[in-house]
This record gives C-alpha cells, structure tokens and sequence, in this order.
C-alpha cells in the first residue's frame, strides 16, 4: 500500500489509484463503451440493453453522489428520476417535437424538484432522512397512477416517440444505435461534470460530510445546506438519466417513481462500490445484465435478484470495485 | 482587553448542576490549562464556550461581544476553534485531504463546484504551511484512520489552525498518547503559542505537561472553580492539593 | 407433448406443492433448451406476459395455452416445415418492463411475432413498439377497446374480446333481470375505464341510470371504504370491473359486509382462475364469460379440455388458456396461408382467417375482422354456481357470436394504415 | 352519513394497520432495521395457515402459523440480519428488500400465484348489523386483537425481564450491554417477536383479503407510516398513527377519492418535518 501511497497526486481524491494506471483505464472504458454497437451483438447482446445499462450508471451515479459519496441514505431518488421521464414524454407528447428540449426540460423538472425538496430531507438525518425521501417519493408515485388524464395513470404515459435531432447541415435518427450515442454523450457529460465536482473544493466537503458532520460543524460550515446542494446536483443527473429512460422506451410509467426502483439504484451503487467513481457503472453493469439475463431464463428470477441483494450486502459491502482496491492495496 | 470573559457562568442540565457560578478570564496570548478531576466540568466549560450549548445563567464575553447564544458555526468565524476529547478528524481521507477540506472551508471557497489552478495552487500552499506547522508533512498521504492515535491528534490541530483561530480549545490533547507521541504535542503546543501567537485553553490530566507548559492554571471541582493561578500559585494552594493533587497522588 | 417449450409457465399448484420440497438451485436456473432438431431453424414466436406480478396467475394460463397449441403444431411437422418456438418474457404486469422485455426479444432473439400481454396497459404499448419495428403482434388477452378502436395498426391482432363486445354479452340481461340503478367499482387504468364506458352507454342506451362508481388503484388491498360508499348510494347492480387479484379481494369483502344479499353483484370479465381463489360463500354473480371448457354440445372443446388437463396436471383450461391457445394457432395458420414470416405479408392473412372449430372451440367460427383485426370471439353470459366444485364452477346462461354484439369497425374507431 | 360512516370504517381499518404497525415497530426501535421483508413474513404465517387449517382449524393455525414465521425469522436473524447491525442503515435496508423478493418469489414457487381462499370461521364471517353492514365480527375481532397486543405487549415491555431489557435497548443499547446484557440474543428474540406478530397480521388479513404472495406489499407501507406518524419506538404511538392515517385515508376516499392513497404520505411528510419523533416517540432515536 506504501509504495502506491506515495504516488498518490493530492488532486485525485476519488480514485486512489496512480495517475498513469488510472489514465489507461480510462481510456480503455472510453474506447469500450465507444464501440459498443460493433462488440456486444457478438457477444450476444443487444444495442438497447447497453444504453440501458448506461442510463442506470448514470442515475447511479448520480444517487451515489449523495449516498457514497457525502453520506445521504436516500430511498425515494425514483421520484427525480421518474420526474425526468415524465417531464419529457410529456413534452415530447404535447408540446414539442425536440428531443433536446424535451430532455433539458425533463432534466430541469426532476431536478429543480430535488433541489426544492431536498432542503426538507436534510433537515433529519439517518433512518429518519431514508423515511422522508421515501414518503416524498412515494407521493409523486400515487399523484402519477391516480392524476390519469396528465400522466396516462397507471397505464403509463404514451404517444410519444425520441424525434430526430435537426442540426444545421445534417441530421441525428436516433435509431437504436444513434440513440446510444446520445445516452452516452450524456453519460460522458454527466460524469464529467460529477468528477469535476468531487475534485472541487464543494466535493471535497462532501466526502468530509460523509466522514464527520461534527468536525465540519465546528469548521464553521452548515452541513444541512451542503447536503440540500449534494441532493439537487443528484436530483438533476438522476432527472437526466430518467429523460433519457423515457426516450428508450417511448413510455414511461408509475413503476419510475416507485420506491422499488429507488432500491434498484441503490444496490446499483453498493454492487459496484460506493465509494468508487466508477462503481455505479460497473453496478450497473452487473445488475441490468443480471436482471435482462435471468429474468428470460427462470421465472424464479426475484429470487435470483433478492439473493443479489442480500449476498452483495453481506459479503461485499464494498463492492466490487471496492472488492478490488482492497485486494490491489494487501 | 482580556480575550475570553466567562461572568457567573452556571449549566444545568435538569437537576444535574454540571457548572456553578464560574467566572474566569483570558488574556490573549495566554497558555492556559484546565484541570480537575473527572465530573469537575471541564468538558462542559468547552462546550459552553464552543457554542455547543447555551449556559444557564452568566454571561460568556469574546473579544468584547457577548457570545452566549452564538451558534458554533459562527463562533468558528470570530475564532473560536476547538477539538474534541474523542478526535474528530475525517477518517477515511488522507491527511493531506484532511488539511485541504478545512483550508477550502477557512478560505471561503467550499461552495464552489469547481476550482482554477491558481486557486488549487494558493490551496496547496496553505495546506502545506499547515502540515508544516504542526509537523506531519511526511506522512501527508498517509490515510488519517490508519494512523496513531498520536498523529491523528496532530491532524486534528492542523485542521483547528486552518481557521486562524485567535482561541484554541484543546480537549485533552494528549490523552492515550505514548510519551514520545505526548512530547511532540507539548512542543506544538508551545510553539504555537509561542510562535503562531495563539490564545490557547487545553484540558489536561498529565501534571507534567499541565506544569510544564502552561502560563496559568484553572483548577474545577464538582462544577466549581476552585483555584487559578501560574504553575507554582497552584502548586502550592493548599486547597488544590487537598481535593485534587492529594488524590491524584 | 413435448418438452421443449414448457420450461416455464408450468406451474401447477398441486405438482408445485409436491416438487416445493425438492426445489433447489436447480430450479433456479433452468435452462431453456435448444428445440427441435439442428437441420431448421425455428420460426420464433415472441411472447411477453405475466409471470410475475398481479397478473401472474391470468399470464401463466395464457403462456400453458400458447405452448400447448405450439406443442400440438409442432407434433404435426411445424408451420412452414420448421419448428414453431414460443420464447416467453416475463412484463411482471408493468408496462414498462414488458416494452423492455419486447426489445430483448426482438433485438436478441430476433423473433419473428409477438404475442402474449395480459394488462392492457402493456398490451397498448406492446402494440406501439410491434408497429413501430415492423412486427406482427397477437394480443391474446388486453381486453380495451381502443387496441382494436383509435389506438389500432396495421401490426396489431386480438384473440380476446373488446370490452364492449364482454359487457355487451350480459348488459341487455342484468338491466331487464336486476335492474337500471348502477353502480361501478373500476380498476383505475385502460380496462377498467374501457369497460366502465362501454356498461355506461349499453346501460344508458336501456334506460338505466349510472347512480356512482370509484376509481380504485391497482392492487388496492381494502375495498371497505369504497363498499360503504356503493352501498349508501344504493344501486341494483354493483358493477365490478376490477382485475386480477382485487376483483378477490372486492368479493372477499362483499360477502364479509353481505352486501350481495341485497344488491345484484355482476360484471363483465371474471376468470376461472379468480373464481378458484375464492371461498365458497363469495360464489355468486352474473358475469360474462368468454370461454368455458364445458360447452356440451360443440364438438372438440372435451377433447381439448381433457387432453389440457392431463397435460398440466388436472388444471383444465380457462379462457386465458384458449387465448394463448387460438393465438399461436392462428399466427401459425396465417404464416402458411401466406407462405412467408414477413409480419406484413402475414398480417394480411390474418385479416379475414376464419378459426377452424378444433381451433375456435365454440359454437361459431370466429374470424379475424379485416377492418380491425378483432377477432369475433362469442360471450357465455353466465352465473357463478354458489355451490360449484372447481373446475365445474360456471353455469354458462347462453353463447353469443361475437360478430352479433361486437361494435361496427366504424364505431371502434380504427383506421387500419399499412407501411407503404 | 358516508363520512362518517367512513371514518368509522377507518378507524377498523387503521386498528389493522396498526397491528401490522407493531412487528415493523419492534424490529426498528431494537434491531434499527427497517424491515421490508415484513409484508412477506405477513404472507408466509398466512400460507402456513392455510396448509394447517384443514388440520388443526382456524384457531389452532392462528396459534402455531405465527410460530412457524418467527421460526423462519430467527434463520434469516442469525444468517442475515445479525451481520448487519454495526453496519450502516443502508445494509439492512438492502438486504430486506432483497430478502421480501426472495419470500415472495417462494411462496409463489410453492403454493402458486393464484391466490388461495383462507377460510375465516362463519360466525365471525357476519356483520353485525345491517345498518353497519361494514362491522364484521371478524373485523371486531382483529380490532380487539389489535388493541390487546398493544397492551399485552406494553404490559410484556414493562414487567418482564425481557420487555425491560428490550426497552432498555431502545434508548441506550451501549449501556444495557455494559450491564451484561447478550444483546445479539436480546435482538434475536426482539426479531422474532416481531416476525411473529407479523404473522398474526398476516394470518387475519388474510382471512378479509385474498391470500397471493404479493399480499403483504400493498398493506406494508400503511403500517410503515403509522409507526412514524405515532413515534418510533412507541408502541402507544403505533397504535395512535394507525388510527390517524386509518381514519385520514377514510375520510379522504369519501370527500376526494383521487387523493386516499396520496394523503398519508403527506401526513407522513409534515409529521416528519414538524415533530420528526412523532407524536409518542423519544427525541433523536435512530438518528
């Protein structure tokens, strides 16, 4: 561990590994994941299933923001994300015919919820915070299955469809593959933008936040409106992964704002390691697979995700790139 | 003009009468201990000065304005620093990252969601004067929970001085530290007194250090003050000596 | 039957009870297996229902249909001299899930037709992504109207009734025996509202009179409340239009408060499978049915019953069962009538096929409309018999082709287009 | 008359929540773990209790299915559970959510997704009066059962060893294990106990519902809301949340039927913001 240590730069907080390590690792995500549509049908799967997995890591990623990486159990980010998918197909449905705009306006719906809401949660902390950010979940749930005339109730919201992007001199189909294209754009962006943040001065008290709200408290900092800060940053790439969630499907439903799928994403971030940068991803790699995997090959495919669950959390709470760091630094 | 004021200073909690009418002063650049037997009210007096809760009864003067029912997070910013009897430091980073957050925090720049190399670099300097100070440079990378219990202290000082505090409130910082481990935190404790000019209030149970270093002595007893004075005031109060020294010894 | 294709969807309560105790990992992980011989490949039949979720128990009668009548196609040398394979997807009763699970099937399996869906909420959105990719789909059990009315395409087929064609089957009867004041208890999505629409005008158009109804959610455990409100607004008829596990619940309660003592309890869509869960005092009602395996008189319906239930282990076939039944056997049909898998080409087959009585198994031959693509499936208006054994449970009051009750295509409203 | 009626109705209702309320309660305050495998425990006595009845009848079923469940609940204490108390919240929320899949998933595999009629017995099987069509003696019944295990298990928390120890556990386990309390037995007796009146909520609710695997998910967010609204912790509490979200969600299907299920989720939400521990509940538990 000492050997590696030393090379630590000050400036890469999130990721404890040597720069030049971490530099090829990046490289070979970025090329793996550019390449998607030409490897994965070999490998049997399907260009829909890695923008899947892509929108989960983001929503992930964005959750993990304030569960991982500033200390926040919140059990109801369904909602944001359910907030963006309905922001769009809504916008899409009724008012306009692009894509853009009707996921900038998604994203700004959930988001600006969670930013509003958020302020509520923070006022409590441990189970109580999980309890509320529940409650508040699960009340966009029931607005969205009973308010049938807006939302499409319980039959899920309909009629609209990702429309082609018109740019000056050339246009984008948003076909299955383009589509992924779009999904990973996102992606890039969204964690771009949560990388720079935790290697910001804001992101280095989120992380303190997680490690001792006491310590920072007599630092002079109010630790609630920092949390209320990380829980809107979250709300809005949760939001974002939710817009995009509605344009692969062309529907959306009442289940994106359930709690379940609140658990979803959090098994996401522990199965691929809280405390990792990356971890969502991987997380989401091995949960979406898993889930499309089973659930074709046995009906008893609950089981095989509960166990999923229950495993993951008592054998490796640290995840699996946690699982790995561990092993690499022994 | 004294730094600190403490006027008929009581906390109660219930029926429990934790202080009883203290009164006490600091001047600034004073090295001043606190001592007593364990329930005397030590930690109590800290967090009463911290901020943490509001006395009963009495007045609390700092700087000449009264700080009463002053929150810490404001206290914190008029200089009022402290740390705690268990070490309140942030675990899973390193030290290095330990010092940044708190020098992020003092400078004023902890809601930024990015950061120029200009700033990082003024960032850095900071920390490392810092680390520098209280004398842990050398294990700046190293992961604050997989060290002593001797050098988390350290870092623990380090991230109190980041805020230029004018008082600092040590809660026993030398407590379950080896003798090499205590020597380090006496110098610090010294040199930045002496040096970096701080006003600092420290509870201490070790008579050696408590004679040692500090320029006046506090001595409570059961919630009450029962002396104050220089090392040799103390030492020779009869009164000390019977409820507390004779004890000890 | 063979067993290449009943890996899922075969449980059977009884074998279940038996097999629990040696349920391991094994069951877990059941593979599916390769079908049929290496030399043809197969023609895929994608099939996306409930095995999971609140229609779970509805989805796994359907998916036993539909591989028993793949079973039986295959016996007699496949559609087109190749195998027929149906792949089943779970939806888990969510929308969703189900345009999730139609993507992996189509994108990874590369399945030639869809079928399956029991919630006509993922049946509206299967329809969606079918048309949209090019791809028949056979809807064997979304019963609301506007599949086959506004929201219809050229993709899209339906073995079920409509709901005006299942409310239409008992409507004219319920008002002239029990009465005009109505009242509904409506599951709160596309069926329900369907349904409710289609009572309020039938009823309506017979002098009778809407006196209140509720909305009640998906998997709404405690009817009590919305039984104090029907019964203060005192109808004489409460009409259920619940799915899946609350049309049980709502009955348990019924009974409980003895509400169907002085109110008539009645409604369009109740399946064997709900009436099996029930306790023998909430036994009553008079319900459309829309399918029954005991039809004396038509020839072939014994047979196919008792062949069923040897193959599932004396469970006898339900509704559900012949939807998923006649609907494979009606791609397979139209996929030889039109010499092709091209899901168009097969499509136009489709309009107009005429199911063969040892398909259709009732008393008229019902075809698949052109103008719609519905098929004009009979109704068995009928009582629950209060001290009936299951399966003998119903007593089937009369058969009613469909094409005499069913709503003109102009009515329902489709304009069928096809891809240019 | 139907307000009325209905916030009468209610407060039936909000009795049954609340004895659903009084498992999840326990296991929160001791264990601190918010148990969603709770809904799936309620199904499971009840599936017990259906394969017992033709046996040992209604009443002897009530008796040992409960018993079967908390047995089930001391495996999955001692095999799950008990790794996860030192952890963060977030492990044992996980790993019963996970665990309320794997419940549900077999008792689906064993005793079929079709629902199955449990039969109640038929004198309790009646209302009372035609007037009140909606007062069952059955639901009478679960009333009164409702209110005397609150009061059994007050009566057990105040005067037994264990009920003291459990109680001294609430507010201050640090201390109870400094006396010598084993507090990993004292959890493992607290889950069970809790898992076994869980299965007495399932077993009667069973008896007015249809019995499927999924029956508990929709009854267990209700009994989750009252124990905030009543105060973690507290048993009275429970008790008092079940009969205010009970008569609040009554009240609310007769004046604006769209809002039944929204509105104890905002009762939830402000209770949490105005008096976070509830109304019967002790400052700072859990937090």
């Amino acid at each position: 561990m000492s050997s590696q240590a030393t090379e630590i730069k000050h400036d890469a907080a999130p990721l404890q590994k040597p720069a030049f390590q971490q530099r090829y690792a990046f490289i070979c995500l970025a090329v793996a994941l550019l390449t998607v549509p030409v490897w994965l049908p070999l490998l049997g799967g399907y260009t829909d299933l890695a923008s899947r997995v892509l929108i989960f890591a983001l929503a992930a990623m964005g959750l993990n923001l304030l569960l991982g990486f500033t200390g926040g159990l919140s059990f109801g980010h369904a909602a944001y994300f359910g907030l963006g998918a309905y922001g769009t197909g809504l916008m899409l449905a009724n008012y306009t015919h692009s894509t853009l705009l009707a996921v900038a306006v998604g994203t700004m719906i959930g988001g600006l919820a969670a930013t509003l809401l958020g302020p509520i949660a923070v006022r409590r902390r441990g189970i109580y915070f999980s309890m509320i950010t529940i409650a508040i979940g699960q009340m966009f749930y029931f607005i969205a299955v009973r308010w049938n005339s807006f939302t499409g109730g319980e039959d899920g919201l309909t009629g609209f469809s990702r429309q082609p992007i018109h740019m000056p001199g050339f246009t984008i189909s948003l076909h299955t593959t383009s589509f992924y294209y779009l999904v990973l754009v996102c992606f890039a962006v969204g964690s771009w933008i949560l990388w720079t943040i935790l290697n910001s001065p804001l992101g280095h008290v989120f992380v303190a936040i997680r490690e001792n709200q006491k310590r920072l408290t007599f630092l002079g900092i109010r630790v609630d409106v920092y949390i209320a800060v990380s829980f809107a940053i979250s709300g809005f790439v949760v939001a974002l992964a939710g817009s995009l969630d509605a344009l692969l499907d062309n529907f959306t439903s009442p289940d994106n704002l359930k709690y379940t799928l609140s658990g979803n994403l959090l098994i996401i971030c522990v199965l691929g390691g809280m405390r990792n940068f990356w971890g969502p991803l991987v997380g989401a790699f091995i949960f979406v697979l898993v889930q499309d995997y089973i659930s074709s090959i046995t009906q008893n495919w609950m089981t095989v995700i509960g166990l999923v669950f229950v495993l993951s959390v008592i054998f490796f709470p640290l995840g699996a790139m946690g699982f790995f760091r561990r092993r690499s630094r022994s | 003009m004294s730094l600190l004021t403490l006027q008929n200073v009581s906390r109660r909690f219930g029926a429990l009468t934790a202080l009883n009418n203290i009164s006490l002063t600091v001047e600034p650049g004073e090295l001043r201990a606190v001592i007593g037997p364990n329930g005397a009210g030590k930690t109590t007096l800290f967090n009463l000065i911290s901020g943490f809760f509001p006395p009963s009864d009495g007045s609390i003067m700092f700087d000449g304005e009264p700080i009463m029912a002053v929150n810490p997070a404001i206290l914190v910013k008029k200089g009022i620093i402290r740390t705690f009897q268990i070490t309140e430091i942030f675990l899973d980073l390193t030290v290095y990252e330990n010092i940044r957050v708190a020098v992020e925090v003092a400078m004023g720049i902890s809601l930024r969601p990015w950061i120029n190399a200009a700033t990082r670099a003024k960032v850095n300097a900071r920390v490392e004067e810092l680390m520098e100070i209280v004398k842990i440079s050398h294990k700046a990378d190293r992961v604050a929970g997989e060290m002593s219990h001797g050098d988390q202290r350290v870092v623990e000082v380090g991230i109190a001085l980041s805020r230029h505090p004018k008082l600092l409130l040590l809660d026993e910082p030398t407590a379950g530290m080896g003798d090499e481990e205590t020597n380090h935190m006496t110098d610090l404790i010294r040199s930045l007194n002496k040096t970096q000019n701080i006003t600092i209030l420290f509870i201490e149970h070790d008579m050696n250090i408590v004679f040692g270093v500090a320029d006046r002595i506090t001595v409570l007893d059961n919630g009450t003050m029962l002396a104050e004075g220089t090392a040799k005031e103390i030492a020779d109060n009869p009164r000390v000596q019977a409820a507390y020294l004779g004890q000890a010894a | 039957m063979s067993n290449q294709n009943n890996f899922r969807g075969e449980i059977g309560r009884r074998g279940l009870i038996k097999a629990g105790a040696a349920l391991g990992a094994a069951s877990l992980l059941y593979p599916p297996k390769p079908s049929w011989g290496a030399s043809e490949s197969p023609i895929k039949i994608g099939m996306v229902d409930s095995t999971t979720g609140n229609f779970a128990v509805l989805g796994q009668s359907t998916i036993k249909g539909a591989q028993f009548a793949a079973a039986e196609i295959n016996k007699k040398g496949g559609v087109l001299g190749r195998p027929l394979q149906v792949l089943v997807e779970d939806d888990a009763g969510s929308p969703g899930t189900g345009v999730d699970k139609a993507s992996r099937l189509l994108d990874q399996s590369q399945v030639d037709f869809f079928t399956g869906t029991t919630n006509s909420a993922v049946s509206l959105s299967i329809s969606q992504y079918a048309a949209a990719h090019g791809k028949l789909f056979v809807c064997s059990g979304g019963h609301v109207d506007k599949l086959t009315g506004p929201a219809c395409n050229w993709a899209t087929f339906r073995t079920c009734s409509t709901t005006w064609i299942m409310t239409s089957g008992n409507s004219g009867t319920l008002v002239k025996e029990f009465g005009k004041k109505w009242y509904f208890l409506t599951t709160d999505y596309a069926f329900g509202h369907s349904e409710q629409d289609d009572y309020t005008k039938q009823v309506t158009a017979l002098g009778g009179t809407i006196v209140g109804g509720a909305l009640v959610p998906v998997g709404t455990p405690d009817f009590s409340s919305y039984l104090i409100q029907a019964r203060a607004a005192k109808p004489d008829v409460l009409c259920l239009l619940l799915a899946g596990d609350d049309q049980i619940n709502a009955m348990k309660q019924i009974t409980q408060f003895g509400i169907n003592k002085d109110i008539h309890i009645a409604g369009a869509l109740f399946e064997l499978e709900q009436i099996a869960a029930l306790p023998q005092a909430a036994h009553y009602g008079s319900w459309s049915f829309e399918w029954y395996w005991d039809q004396p008189n038509v020839p072939h319906v014994h047979d196919f019953a008792k062949r069923y239930a040897a193959t599932y282990g004396g469970q006898y076939p339900s509704a559900r069962s012949w939807f998923g039944y006649a609907s494979i056997h009606a791609i397979a049909l139209a996929a030889e009538a039109a010499k092709s898998t091209d899901s168009v080409k097969v499509a136009k087959a489709m309009e107009g096929l005429v199911l063969p009585p040892e398909v259709a198994l009732q008393a008229s031959a019902p075809v698949y409309r052109p103008e719609d693509h519905q098929l004009m499936l009979g109704m068995f208006p009928g009582t629950v018999k209060p001290a009936g054994k299951y399966p003998d449970v119903i007593k089937v009051d009369a058969y009613i082709p469909g094409a005499t009750i069913a709503q003109t295509p102009e009515q329902a409203g489709c304009k069928m287009v096809y891809p240019s | 008359m139907v307000i009325l009626f209905n916030a009468f109705n209610g407060l039936i209702q909000g009795a049954f929540y609340a004895l659903m309320a009084v498992g999840l309660s326990l296991i929160l305050g001791l264990n601190g773990v918010i148990n969603f495998a709770h809904g799936g425990f309620m199904a499971m006595a009840a599936y017990f209790a259906y394969t017992l009845i033709p046996y040992v009848g209604f009443w002897g079923a009530l008796l040992i299915a409960p018993i079967l469940a908390g047995a089930v609940g001391y495996v999955v204490e001692q095999l799950i559970v008990r790794r996860l108390y030192l952890r963060d919240p977030l492990y044992s929320l996980l790993a019963t959510f996970g665990l309320a899949l794997i419940i549900q998933d077999l008792l689906r595999t064993i005793w079929g997704a079709q629902g199955v009629p449990l039969t109640i017995p038929d004198f309790l099987n009646q209302p009372l009066s035609d007037v009140y069509f909606f007062i069952t003696g059955y639901r009478l019944f679960v009333v009164a059962l409702a209110i005397i295990s609150t009061i059994g298990l007050f009566a057990i928390l105040r005067f037994t060893r264990l009920g003291i120890r459990i109680r001294a556990g609430n507010s201050d386990l640090e201390t109870i294990a400094a006396v010598g309390v084993n507090i990993y037995l004292l959890r493992s007796a607290n889950f069970v106990l809790g898992i076994m009146f869980a299965g007495l909520a399932g077993i009667l609710a069973a008896g007015q519902i249809g019995l499927t695997p999924t029956m508990g998910d929709e009854l267990i967010m209700p009994s989750f809301v009252a124990i905030v609204v009543g105060g973690v912790g507290s048993l009275l509490g429970s008790l008092v949340g079940g009969l205010i979200i009970g008569v609040a969600s009554g009240v609310t299907a007769a004046v604006y039927p769209a809002a039944t299920e929204v509105i104890i989720y905002v009762i939830m939400g402000i209770m949490l913001v105005a008096r976070p521990r509830g109304l019967f509940g002790q400052e700072g538990l859990l937090e």
